[in-house]
């Protein structure tokens, strides 16, 4: 998934930060496929912690430890679990956000990838709520983060490298917000394919 | 894209390996996970300085490893801060004993990932204090965003935070000189072009042939606006201007004055800068007593140049002075 | 044309003015005739080093100028070889009494004119004793033509002849170091671009997007041939054959070895290119003992490199490590 | 003159040289301009000979110190001469002529300004041992020049910088022969319009 959309990532943060978003990312999932295909841990909070560790110290960037913390946090939420039921994924998807928000301070609507992940992290909280099931719910999740996503566009960035741009940054879609997204949807689709739901977040490719 | 590279993924390795050759005597690198550390180092009892950044700027920070400036580099990939891993075995390998200062260019990448590193050296029981660059004047300061951008001052806050560690200040004096050389800093840049990040291949942004990109940061970055391309003079006013105002610089200051080429500029041109910026800054009534010119802080292969102001005291000066013996400052 | 310059005419005298603003301590600049002198100068009873050559390949000549290097450097317009008068003048200024070497490199014009500017100082009564630099392997060595450009070995003969006129030695005995830094020097470049001479608004020469200059000077000169653009790695094997060859260096044999960008090549490359340099001599057999990387004898805002080796002795060695203080080379 | 063609010579010395002829030229001819318009000497000699040291004052280059000497040379031939006729035009040429081939050591052929200023000298001796009149000597002299200069296309330079190319000079026209053709032209035009010969070279433009 990162290694296909490694050039539009990368494109989009030519426009308004440097130009290495897709390469980032491009180097950390590698790193995790790699080290996931070497041992895969039947715990998924382990799996979540390894993805989450690996990134930490492949990234760098602001990313690095953004997406870093998303997934240790997310490991600590399902430690121990060998799968995860919908409420499962909620209560990680929670705990990811909270610590994207945590270690980079940014508000919803200052243009970064929490304003993917706060509507997708409703959109399963709602899903949850009234009984849906795990693909459903991912899919409902996913296509939230692309809402947001998309409504990145028009806003001013108050966080990260393009906010050094002021008011030059609107009219364009972040770098984060999109990588998240892709993520998610990343992570649903593979939930639909594996039908029952439960696998962690599959080797990212 | 043309450069003197190979694989453009090999370009940060590659460069450290020759770096290495280069500098036998001065700084030893590794490269899993990538540091640079002063050869002699570490020096047991000194305040030891660690700082890092994306990689593209040199001479910053590897080229700044040595006795009476840093020592311990962290390169991340290009443009790139570096990871948590790679600053705790740097903070391992510079510990003399005395804590380590960070030395973080304020941005969201280097703060959180020097962030981090702190939290693993304090598990190491390794003392450690930041202090964040982030002189940058294109960029409106607010609480509410990530805030300026650290450029120039950086290289003066190294050479001069390096000296009061090597004089054998403590952890809390050196970070507080480093701080103080930052607060007392201002600087603004320009580029006549884009620069290309090697493993993408294109310039980052496009300018006409008439135009100048006006608040650039060292990455690449589209500055704040676009302008006219104009003549060096002028250039400099544009330039100047905002610097002075902010800190403010008043009359009868003493300032050391600093020229930076972004990487492509030759010195022939900095030097034309550096002939009106002298010009205007004794017509304000500041006093230059010391001057950089050169491309310390770089982007790349972007044309264009920056310039810093450092307000001194006599301290500061004194420690500008000391010895310094890096691949790219040496005097003393 | 984007360069950081006022009046296209004004660039060498602006920034002479510049880097007399910027080297207050180190140097003199003399604007009619234009020359550059030591400020503490001159030596008494030191032999003068005094050298010139067109503008546009700083910090060539200017920026050597200093305790332990040059007394004197003459600058001319870009890329033409400054005029008798203005050295005749430098002569005079530069003499300690103990006589003037001129370290010449080869081009018709600086050769001319350095030869007017010998009948000059001899009709003042000034011993002057001059040396040629050609250590350009590129250029087909011949009786009956200009012979080989001076280029890299130039940076080389003026620390090292310094450093021996420091020492107090005579002017044949400093003539002869300079002499044989010359004659076990070799060198040649390669250009990713053109450059753009002030004056004339457009690349001297085009070269395409999978193209290089093989074989070129410091003026823009196309070189002896165009090739595609190749690896980092293949292009320091291209350059580094010839001049292996032409020595010939041979096993054992201990060298410097100096990597040059041509002006708008940022110091990532350079060491890309050294790494790959010091492990081909490695693998021939030579022990580097010294090295240089950076910007040191440029081309304006070409983009490029230059190699040069030269097969030091002990002596040659010692004078390369004793101290120098000038703007651009600063150490010991 | 030199002001008008400093664009064409010195595209001329881009391709086989460092693109510098034309601006050298027309600085030390604009210096000269000045010096001359300041005081006229009335001794020919002397104008030649304030001609050469202000080129050698000015231009730097390898064609400041071969024109400067030329000049100084005709100068030491006319010296204490208020008119020049066929015969000292003559002499004073060759002396010229030899103060570059004694300065430079260039040869025949060697893609030099002197591959223009030979035949020309040979051209002015002939007219003026079949007693041809200034004007026309002058003129068949420049045509000589101009033959010269075209015949310096195929070759290859042994001397200044374009030797430096090798056989890739061969194919282009020499500069500094363009140069001294366009000097050579501009003084028979000068005398054929003061009609009877005499006048010192003139205040080049
Ligand atoms: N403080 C922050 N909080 C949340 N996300 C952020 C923050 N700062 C930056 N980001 C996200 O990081 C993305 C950029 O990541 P990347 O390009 O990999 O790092 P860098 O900006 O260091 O080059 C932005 O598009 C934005 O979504
Ligand atoms: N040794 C020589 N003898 C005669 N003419 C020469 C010699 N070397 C160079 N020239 C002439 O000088 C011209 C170049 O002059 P110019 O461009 O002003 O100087 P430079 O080559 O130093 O830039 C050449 O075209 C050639 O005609
Ligand atoms: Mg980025
Ligand atoms: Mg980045
Ligand atoms: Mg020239
Ligand atoms: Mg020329």
């Amino acid at each position: 998934m990162v290694a296909a959309n490694r050039n539009y990532l990368t494109a989009l943060d030519a426009a308004i930060g440097d130009a290495d978003h897709g390469s980032n990312l491009d180097r950390g999932f590698t790193a995790v496929r790699e080290k996931l295909a070497a041992s895969l841990p039947d715990d998924t909070g382990a799996v979540f912690r390894l993805t989450g560790m690996t990134l930490l110290s492949t990234v760098g960037g602001a990313s690095g430890p953004l997406y870093g913390t998303f997934f240790v946090r997310m490991g600590k939420a399902c430690e121990g679990k060998a799968e995860l039921g919908l409420g499962d994924w909620s209560a990680a998807l929670d705990a990811g956000v909270e610590g994207i928000a945590f270690r980079g301070h940014a508000e919803p609507g200052d243009k970064t990838m929490l304003d993917a992940l706060l509507p997708a992290r409703e959109a399963l909280r709602e899903a949850a709520a009234r009984g849906a099931g795990l693909a459903e719910a991912l899919a409902a999740s996913a296509a939230a983060a692309e809402e947001g996503m998309r409504a990145t566009t028009p806003l001013v960035a108050r966080r990260g490298r393009a906010s050094y741009l002021g008011e030059r940054s609107a009219g364009h879609q972040d770098p984060g917000a999109t990588s998240a997204y892709l993520l998610l949807k990343a992570a649903a689709e593979t939930i639909s394919k594996s039908a029952s739901g439960c696998a962690p977040m599959p080797p990212a490719r | 894209m043309k450069k003197l590279i190979n694989d453009p993924g090999d370009v940060v390795d590659e460069a450290l390996e020759g770096l290495a050759a280069a500098h036998p005597d001065t700084l030893r690198v590794n490269l899993k996970p990538r540091y640079v550390v002063r050869a002699d180092g570490p020096i047991v009892g000194k305040v030891a300085l660690v700082s890092g950044g994306g990689s593209g700027h040199e001479p910053l920070h590897t080229g700044y490893v040595g006795r009476g400036m840093l020592d311990a580099a962290c390169p991340g990939p290009v443009f790139t801060s570096p990871t948590p891993d790679q600053m705790a075995e740097a903070t391992k390998a510079a510990d003399g004993g005395a804590g380590v200062l960070y030395i973080v260019k304020n941005y969201t990448g280097d703060v959180l990932n020097f962030e981090i590193a702190t939290e693993l050296a304090a598990e190491e029981g390794i003392e450690v204090a930041s202090v964040l660059i982030n002189d940058d004047v294109a960029v409106t300061d607010s609480l509410y965003t990530a805030g300026r951008r650290g450029v120039g001052a950086t290289v003066l806050a190294e050479k001069i935070a390096g000296a009061a560690a090597e004089e054998g200040r403590s952890l809390a004096e050196v970070a507080a000189v480093a701080r103080s050389v930052n607060e007392r800093s201002r600087s603004m840049g320009i580029a006549l072009t884009s620069c290309t990040v090697p493993l993408v291949g294109r310039p980052t942004f496009e300018l006409g042939a008439d135009e100048i990109e006006v608040g650039i940061g060292i990455h690449g970055e589209p500055g704040r606006r676009r302008e006219p391309l104009r003549a060096a003079d002028e250039i400099v006013e544009l330039l100047a201007g905002p610097i002075l105002e902010d800190l403010p610089f008043e009359p009868g200051n003493e300032v050391l004055a600093f020229v930076n080429g972004m990487g492509a500029t030759p010195l022939l041109e900095l030097f034309i800068v550096y002939r009106r910026l002298a010009e205007l800054l004794e017509d304000r009534g500041l006093r230059v007593v010391r001057r950089l010119v050169g491309s310390y802080i770089t982007s790349l292969d972007m044309a264009g140049c920056s310039v810093t102001l450092l307000k001194v005291d006599q301290d500061l000066l004194r420690l500008w002075d000391a010895p310094v013996a890096t691949p790219a400052l040496t005097w003393g």
